[in-house]
């Protein structure tokens, strides 16, 4: 297909995903409060808040890594999204994962947190720094688990190729990786729980001990385009999911539901247990999710 | 207990150098020792083989000796030339009786010293043991009178120019011969067992005579003053 | 009559011991020095004893009858014992007496300095 | 030409007339002792260069009569070398002791005259009594003089000295005497000739007497007691001029007799006690707190080693010539040496802190000396330890080899532990020294100077035009001292340049492992040199030492010969040791990294003589290895490389070394030292790779070992590095784990692996050498290394900051910056190598690094700006300028990645063929697992980067920018800057988290090492209670133990 026309479609899948992710966290809080017995914010609370921080009239910044700050978190979120096929075999929803494979998008996961980190941390607010410092060692950590099982699940499909390891996978629920490598999916899931921060994972934007986290200093439309970027990651973030485990999608409702159920996941857990402190979440995920990747690998290394 | 474990060491040791008995008995004579016996008369015409080995075969050796012994005496007033810490109480004045004696004695044991080194090449003895006898000589005064103050320059300048002239001799040779110390072709050898024989060796052995009999007073002079007051004489 | 000279090794290997075992058991520095010149002895004499034979003069021609021929002025090499050893015990009596002499200075010096002739109290440079 | 018979006759002459001559007065006798030592060096000179010329050997009669009559004289090539040496010494050491002499007298003088004469007569006398003689009169002589200036202790010292000498004596003489008595005869040859046939029941009693009563002359353990309380004791002067005479004459006297020993059962012990000699006195070296006895022991050592050396060269596996090397090395290095601690007359090590400040001529000689004496190139020493090794090899003796090399690491630690306090608070030695004279001098700089002699087989070993050129260079500049720091850093940017332009196109080529490696060290010092420009030098040696530095490198890499190239790996070595030293604080992790460093030498080798041992002469002969000893030699060489490049486990020397480090030294420490070790595994390591993996075959594959290894490093330095307060620290672990990255990659062995391996070396030095760059400013302006005194400088450093941002971005990996090929080169490899665990280990760790990564910038120039610093000024120009000279290739590797890793291809492709790595259209890499297209992501990240900036800009109000305290404080007023910069302890809850892993077990464990090899020699050499009698039965129970073992055979 034609390039403009899948310039097209990969900004309208933006848009819809942004839409989608903003979508998902107002059904999460939603959920959040029945449990905890209150009323909670409408559904569309999220819609609400981007278009009054859009229109505020004032703003200020604190230099300019700071004012870069939220691009580079949108920007991570956004071109992570189109690093990743949505539907494989549909090329509209294919993006630009023809750029590059698993390894790529596993590092450019990073991409808008550090920038993000840079320019919060030039506010000079003692919180945001902390905040920094609590969620780059929770990224390290969670990310030994999800590495083991991205490496185990890579070498049976015998590639990187995100389109590879879907294709791997056809052929009925049974051959989903979920249930083929289901070590390497625990350590995954386990991952990803700290990969959302809900409880109890949520020690970065930790609300009683240090306000907000990084964005304390951020404000009307800087923190719109934040918004925007950590709904359209956390999109992103269960669409890769899906394609890893879940056999990915074949059209949009099943990449909905798909995406649901997985996002479901991390909101169930964190609706049950309180917050870990910092070093608590880092041995959680070097150990039994640690362990279960290890296995998952092993197995596969038997398995040849 | 170190006493114990010294003298069974020794002990040990000497049992095993018994072993060397055997080899310590009497054979023939080695191949050179040999030679020596047959031409060492009338290659040097000295009577006396051991002086022609000592002063003429082997005579690299006691150019050494004579070294040695020179190195010794002037290492002696080189660790005895300070004076400081030692306390020597004064003994008595020697005796009339051993003044005399020795008055009386010192002229004929220099002169039984002299004899001896002079006839090295003939009879038993030679440099060293007349230089020895003289040295004894100057013993017997420093016993009669120990504030005997013997003539430094005099003693210096024999001993210097004796050793000097055993250099030089050797280097005559060379010169002469193409080889250190030889006996050739410097002076005639004579026929042996006279007096004037043997070429250059009597030469030789009445210098190391004379060395050795300086050096040796010299050495008793240095360590029965090396109590006494003030910067040692160089 | 010995025929061989078992009895001059034997006392040359004795004055050896003797002298060796003053100088390592004697503490005084005197007795040490005289051990050494016992020592000494002990190794001339068995230089001698190394070239001496039964029955033969020592090496001085001083009569004809010596002699196996006028002419070359050869000797009877069963006439005389070896030569060379004499001569190299000379050099090494002297080269004793020097050796000597020099530890005797060095005792007046170590007595100035220390005022004792314990060897033992000579001990301080170690390990 | 003269009668050889003139070098005893007319010193002995002169000596005997002495006595007379002073009554003319001091000055006379001095002038007389002078000009007959001048008249020796010029007749023995002349002697040894006809010699040199194929002139006959001297044959000398006394008395007239031939061998065995008469006793005669021989002055070959060897005996001229030590006689020239002897009076050499003999002058030199008149002219030290010159102004000593107003409280000795002339007999001080006649001794000195008489001792040469002696050690002459040993060394060219052919009869063994005669030997005796002199033997006697070098003996006297030196009881003698001992006493010179230091009385006390010089008593002392020569009274145990001649008990224990005299004891020798006797057992030599009753040994001359039955050997006498066995064969009739006492010349040497002839004796040795009769000697075989003569043997009876118990003659082997009498060599054994004399062998003992040698080795107490050669001062070897166990009856080196006395001689080292001499060195102890004595007059340094002295025992100079004893190591220049007596003790070499002594040593060659021994050779001699060697003959007689042909055959015997003592070979084996001579062997054993030389070598015991070696490494005991080494080892108990290390723990002397006094200088000059510490010397004493190295001198019994040196002479352990000769005489360890003595059977082989008389079996011909080693040339006299090589023994021959060592004498003059350890002559010339030892004296000097003497006369430094003359000079400086401190007794006590600690007291030598600071040494010789004020006196650069001095202190070069001193580390001359030093790298002369450890074996070290250019100086006669390496040469003659390389060819005995190399003998050793061939001849079959591994065991031997390891031995020597252990005590030679010995000897590395107590000498270099030697100049750590030299270098140690250069400061502090500010006040007054005495006014030397010009004779005391003399001798240091004289024979420092002669040391390199070595430099001629230098030239040989590496027939690098280039090389020699710069280090030629290098060393003028050493001497030069007077040029201004920064012109010295031009001149070195003009030779580095110069060098470039001349290999430019012939060895400057990527595709070529030796032009990379060349590449990346002749670019990393132009950028340094360029730096430095700007910055002040560490020391006034500084850049003269870097271009020697520089050219050493060069030579290793041109050089084709396995010595040319151990030559540059060990001057290397040093050079580098010594820059790392020049800082304020580097002398003790200069003092650290030289140990590892040497014993990392040592490794490599071992190594290089298990392929000589295979008559392997080149480094492409190596290829010819296999077996065993391919995986021994290989074995030895990767352990070597991994410890130079400090792996894990060998890591503990790096961290301060590099934090320590000049500032302008440690880019290139980090960015082109830690490569060559790379190199070295690339280059002599890989060459022998294949059969040495394949000899296990499929029961174990060695290279299993070092990808963990490399692993490890990898994890365990970027863990450590997370913690650390300094910003040199922290780059310093960086820079070793990545390192980690490059040998877990080459340990692939696969086309891929050495690709990224190769890939992340020239990547690691850009932004490395561009991080440390940066910080070199950083520190420079702020005055500090520590993180909490630093923060908020992007507003006054801005430049530095965006070097630290690039170097970052590529470090992390992150696209789209040039680091993220490099990962992604190494994970593709590791998973086609099937190694899936280190894949993940190494992903997790490499994530770690963006811990790392942030502290670094966020600490620096993010944050709050401290109050101190609100007027810093940006880094000097030329820092900056060095910088972007950096971010350009970073850059450019970033878009175009195949521009360097095509030619990497190419490399690897003629070691294992073509790589999976193939290229789709053009800009998409893809490999049997992956693919990724560099300037798609680029293009995708600046497109979205420059969207949402315009959006940002439009929609919205303007941000209007507001002070650094102007933030959300609960409507307080916030503190000063200073505590609102959150920089100490930054990852607290991380390193609680980790804190089993973070117990420092390795640092532990050398620290067990150094502690227990310490004890170990406390508790060893109390064997020398210093009492003589304790000596004298030393020498009778080693009679009787060697009489034990000899005589039962």
């Amino acid at each position: 297909m034609s390039f403009p026309l899948k310039l097209m479609w990969s900004v309208i899948g933006i848009l819809v995903a942004i839409a989608y992710g903003l979508l998902i966290s107002g059904i999460i809080r939603k959920v959040m409060a029945r449990i905890q017995g209150r009323i909670g914010p409408p559904v569309y609370q999220g819609f609400i808040d981007l278009g009054k921080l859009l229109v505020l009239r004032t703003a200020t910044h604190h230099g300019v890594m700071f004012y870069l700050a939220p691009i580079f978190r949108a920007a991570g979120g956004i071109g992570l999204y189109l690093l990743i096929p949505v539907v494989v075999g549909v090329p509209a929803l294919e993006n630009f994962s023809f750029t590059g494979d698993l390894l790529l998008v596993m590092y450019f996961m990073f991409f808008g947190s550090l920038g993000m980190a840079l320019g919060a941390a030039e506010s000079g607010h003692p919180h945001s720094s902390i905040g920094i410092s609590r969620g780059l060692s929770q990224m390290t950590a969670f990310e030994l688990p999800f590495a083991l099982a991205v490496v185990a699940l890579a070498a049976s499909a015998g590639s990187f190729s995100i389109s590879d390891i879907v294709m791997a996978q056809q052929g009925g629920i049974l051959h989903w990786n979920l249930f083929t490598h289901p070590l390497a999916a625990i350590a995954a899931f386990l991952a990803f729980l700290g990969m959302n921060m809900y409880a109890p994972f949520n020690i970065v934007g930790a609300p009683q001990e240090i306000p907000a986290g990084p964005p304390t200093e951020f404000n009307s439309s800087f923190l719109s385009l934040m918004m925007a970027g950590r709904s359209i990651f956390a999109v992103a973030k269960m669409v890769l999911f899906m394609d890893l485990f879940l056999g990915g999608a074949t059209n949009l409702l099943e990449v909905l539901v798909k995406t649901f159920l997985i996002y479901f996941w991390s909101v169930f857990v964190g609706a049950v247990f309180p917050r870990f402190r910092t070093e608590q979440s880092i041995r959680f995920f070097l150990g039994w999710p640690t362990v279960a990747g290890v296995a998952a690998v092993l197995l596969v290394m038997l398995n040849r | 207990m170190k006493q114990i474990v010294s003298f069974l060491a020794l002990a040990t040791l000497a049992v095993l150098l018994w072993n060397l008995a055997p080899i310590a008995m009497p054979s023939d004579l080695g191949p050179v020792a040999s030679h020596y016996v047959s031409h060492g008369l009338q290659e040097n015409r000295g009577s006396n083989l051991v002086t022609s080995v000592v002063v003429n075969y082997r005579g690299f050796d006691t150019l050494g000796e004579v070294t040695v012994l020179f190195l010794s005496v002037s290492g002696v007033g080189f660790v005895l030339r300070r004076r400081s810490g030692l306390k020597v109480h004064r003994q008595r004045p020697a005796s009339e009786i051993i003044t005399t004696g020795a008055r009386m004695l010192f002229a004929p044991t220099v002169l039984f010293g002299a004899y001896i080194f002079v006839h090295g090449h003939l009879t038993p003895g030679g440099g060293f043991q007349g230089g020895a006898v003289v040295a004894s000589a100057v013993l017997l005064l420093i016993l009669a009178d120990r504030d005997l103050v013997l003539p430094h320059a005099a003693l210096g300048w024999l001993e210097s120019l004796s050793g000097f002239g055993f250099v030089l001799a050797g280097v005559v040779g060379l010169v002469v011969s193409g080889s250190f110390l030889a006996n050739h072709g410097i002076i005639p050898l004579g026929t042996w067992n006279r007096l004037l024989s043997a070429g250059i060796i009597p030469v030789i052995y009445v210098l190391i005579g004379l060395k050795v009999g300086s050096e040796l007073a010299a050495l008793l002079d240095v360590m029965v003053h090396a109590a006494d007051e003030g910067e040692a004489h160089s | 009559m010995m025929a061989g000279n078992e009895l001059y090794v034997a006392t040359a290997l004795g004055l050896i011991f003797i002298g060796l075992a003053t100088v390592t058991i004697k503490r005084n520095l005197i007795k040490m020095v005289i051990g050494f010149s016992v020592a000494d002895t002990g190794v001339n004499l068995l230089i001698v004893a190394l070239g001496w034979f039964p029955n033969r003069t020592a090496p001085i021609i001083d009569d004809p009858s010596l002699l196996s021929d006028r002419a070359t002025l050869a000797v009877r090499s069963a006439a005389i014992v070896d030569p060379v050893p004499q001569a190299l015990v000379l050099t090494a009596i002297v080269i004793g007496v020097g050796v000597t002499a020099l530890m005797l200075a060095y005792v007046i010096r170590l007595y100035a300095t220390e005022g004792s002739l314990d060897v033992s109290r000579f001990g301080r440079m170690k390990w | 030409m003269v009668s050889p018979m003139l070098l005893i006759a007319v010193p002995l002459a002169v000596a005997f007339l002495l006595p007379v001559i002073d009554h003319l007065g001091r000055t006379a006798t001095r002038v007389v002792h002078l000009a007959t030592l001048a008249f020796g060096i010029v007749v023995a000179g002349d002697w040894l260069y006809r010699l040199a010329g194929g002139a006959a050997t001297a044959e000398i009669l006394t008395g007239g009569w031939p061998p065995p009559f008469g006793i005669n004289l021989r002055l070959g090539t060897a005996e001229a070398v030590l006689v020239l040496l002897a009076y050499l010494t003999a002058f030199v050491a008149a002219l030290y002791l010159a102004d000593r002499e107003e409280e000795s007298n002339v007999r001080g003088t006649v001794i000195q005259t008489v001792l040469v004469v002696g050690a002459i007569g040993l060394i060219m006398t052919r009869d063994l009594f005669n030997t005796f003689v002199f033997l006697e009169i070098s003996g006297i002589g030196t009881y003698a003089l001992v006493v010179f200036g230091r009385e006390k202790s010089g008593l002392e010292a020569g009274f145990k000295y001649m008990v224990l000498g005299s004891v020798a004596s006797i057992f030599v003489l009753l040994g001359v005497a039955f050997l006498y008595k066995l064969t009739g005869t006492l010349n040497l040859d002839d004796m040795a000739g009769k000697l075989s046939q003569a043997m009876v029941a118990g003659s082997g009693l009498i060599l054994l007497l004399l062998l003992v009563g040698m080795i107490a002359e050669l001062k070897l353990f166990p009856l080196n007691g006395p001689a080292i309380d001499l060195y102890d004791g004595a007059e340094p002067g002295v025992m100079a001029l004893l190591v220049g005479t007596t003790v070499n004459a002594v040593f060659y006297t021994f050779a001699k007799m060697t003959a007689l020993y042909e055959g015997s059962q003592w070979v084996e012990a001579i062997t054993v006690v030389g070598m015991l000699t070696f490494v005991i006195a080494n080892l108990f070296a290390i723990r002397q707190k006094k200088v000059r006895r510490m010397l004493g022991y190295s001198s019994s050592a040196q002479l352990g080693l000769l005489v360890f050396l003595l059977p082989f060269v008389r079996s011909g596996e080693i040339l006299a010539s090589t023994v021959g090397l060592l004498v003059v090395n350890h002559t010339l290095a030892k004296a000097a040496l003497l006369w430094l601690a003359g000079i400086e007359g401190n007794e006590e090590l600690d007291g030598w802190r600071g040494a010789f400040a004020t006196r650069p001529l001095l202190r070069v000689g001193l580390v001359v000396a030093v790298l002369a004496m450890v074996g070290l190139p250019p100086f006669p020493g390496f040469w003659g330890k390389w060819h005995a090794l190399v003998g050793l090899a061939r001849g079959g003796h591994p065991w031997w080899i390891t031995i020597l090399l252990l005590g030679s690491l010995l000897e590395f630690v107590y000498y270099f532990g030697w100049l750590r306090r030299v270098f140690d608070g250069i400061q502090e030695r500010a006040e007054a020294l005495r006014p030397l004279k010009w004779t005391e001098v003399a001798g240091v700089v004289g024979f420092t100077v002669l040391l390199f002699f070595g430099v001629r087989m230098l030239g040989e070993a590496w027939g690098s035009v280039a090389a020699l050129a710069l280090a030629a260079v290098g060393v003028v500049l050493v001497l030069a001292s007077v040029i201004p720091g920064r012109m010295q850093a031009a001149v070195v940017l003009l030779a580095v340049a110069a060098t470039a332009w001349r290999l430019w196109g012939t060895q400057l080529v990527l595709s070529d492992f030796r032009g990379l490696i060349l590449t990346v060290v002749l670019f990393g010092a132009m950028v340094v040199s360029l730096a430095g420009l700007g910055l002040p030098a560490p020391r006034k040696s500084y850049w003269g030492v870097f271009l020697i530095l520089v050219g050493s490198i060069v030579a290793m890499i041109e050089t084709t010969s396995l010595l040319g190239f151990f030559a540059g790996w060990e001057i290397m070595t040093w050079s580098s040791y010594l820059l790392v030293s020049s800082s304020q604080k580097g002398s003790r992790p200069a003092f650290l990294y030289m140990v590892f460093s040497g014993g990392a030498g040592f490794l490599v080798l071992g190594g290089l003589m298990v392929a000589l041992g295979g008559g392997v002469q080149t480094l492409a002969g190596l290829t010819t290895l296999t077996g065993a000893a391919a995986l021994s030699a290989w074995a030895l060489l990767a352990a070597g490389f991994a410890v130079k490049a400090a792996a894990w486990g060998a890591h503990i020397w790096a961290p301060d070394a590099y934090a320590e480090s000049p500032d302008l030294f440690t880019p290139f420490l980090s960015g082109v030292i830690s490569k060559l070790p790379i190199f070295g595994l690339g280059v002599v390591a890989a060459a022998i790779a294949a059969p040495a993996i394949s000899y296990l075959g499929r029961a174990f594959d060695p290279t299993h070992i070092l990808a963990w290894v490399g692993g490890l490093t990898a994890f365990g330095m970027t863990l450590l590095a997370v913690f650390q307060e300094d910003a040199k620290r922290l780059l310093a672990y960086s820079s070793v784990g990545q390192v980690g990255y490059i040998i877990l990659g080459l340990a692939v062995m696969s086309p891929l692996g050495w690709t990224a391996a190769l890939y992340h070396v020239v990547n690691h030095l850009l932004f490395k050498g561009l991080l440390f760059l940066a910080v070199a400013g950083v520190i420079y302006r702020v005055g500090s290394r520590q993180f909490s005194s630093m923060g908020g400088l992007i507003k006054r450093m801005p430049f530095s900051f965006v070097s630290v941002l690039i170097g970052i971005i590529a470090l992390a990996g992150v696209p789209p910056l040039s680091g993220f090929a490099g990962k992604w080169l190494l994970y593709e490899a590791l998973m086609e190598r099937g190694w899936l665990l280190l894949t993940a280990f190494m992903m997790f760790s490499s994530v770690i690094a963006f811990l790392y990564c942030f502290r670094l910038i966020h600490s620096i120039f993010l944050g709050q700006l401290k109050t101190v610093h609100r007027d810093v000024r940006e880094a000097p120009w030329p820092l900056i300028t060095a910088q972007y000279l950096l971010v350009i290739p970073i850059l450019v590797l970033s878009v175009r990645p195949r521009w360097l890793l095509d030619p990497l291809q190419r490399l690897v492709a003629d070691r294992f063929g073509s790589s999976t790595l193939q290229a789709v259209g053009d800009n998409t890499l893809v490999s049997s697992f992956g693919y990724f297209n560099a300037i798609a992501i680029l293009v995708l990240v600046i497109v979205l980067f420059v969207g949402l900036l315009i959006f940002l800009l439009t929609a919205g109000p303007r941000a209007k920018k507001v002070g650094p305290l102007d933030i959300v404080y609960a409507g307080e007023v916030p503190p000063p800057p200073e505590e609102l910069h959150y920089a100490w302890a930054f990852f607290r809850p991380y390193q609680r988290a980790f804190q089993p892993v973070l117990r420092g077990a390795v640092s532990a464990f050398w620290r067990d090492v150094a502690d227990v090899s310490e004890a170990i020699a406390d508790a060893g050499r109390r064997f020398y209670t210093g009492n003589a009698q304790t000596y004298v039965l030393y020498a009778f129970l080693l009679v009787l133990a060697l009489a034990g073992i000899g005589l039962a055979r």
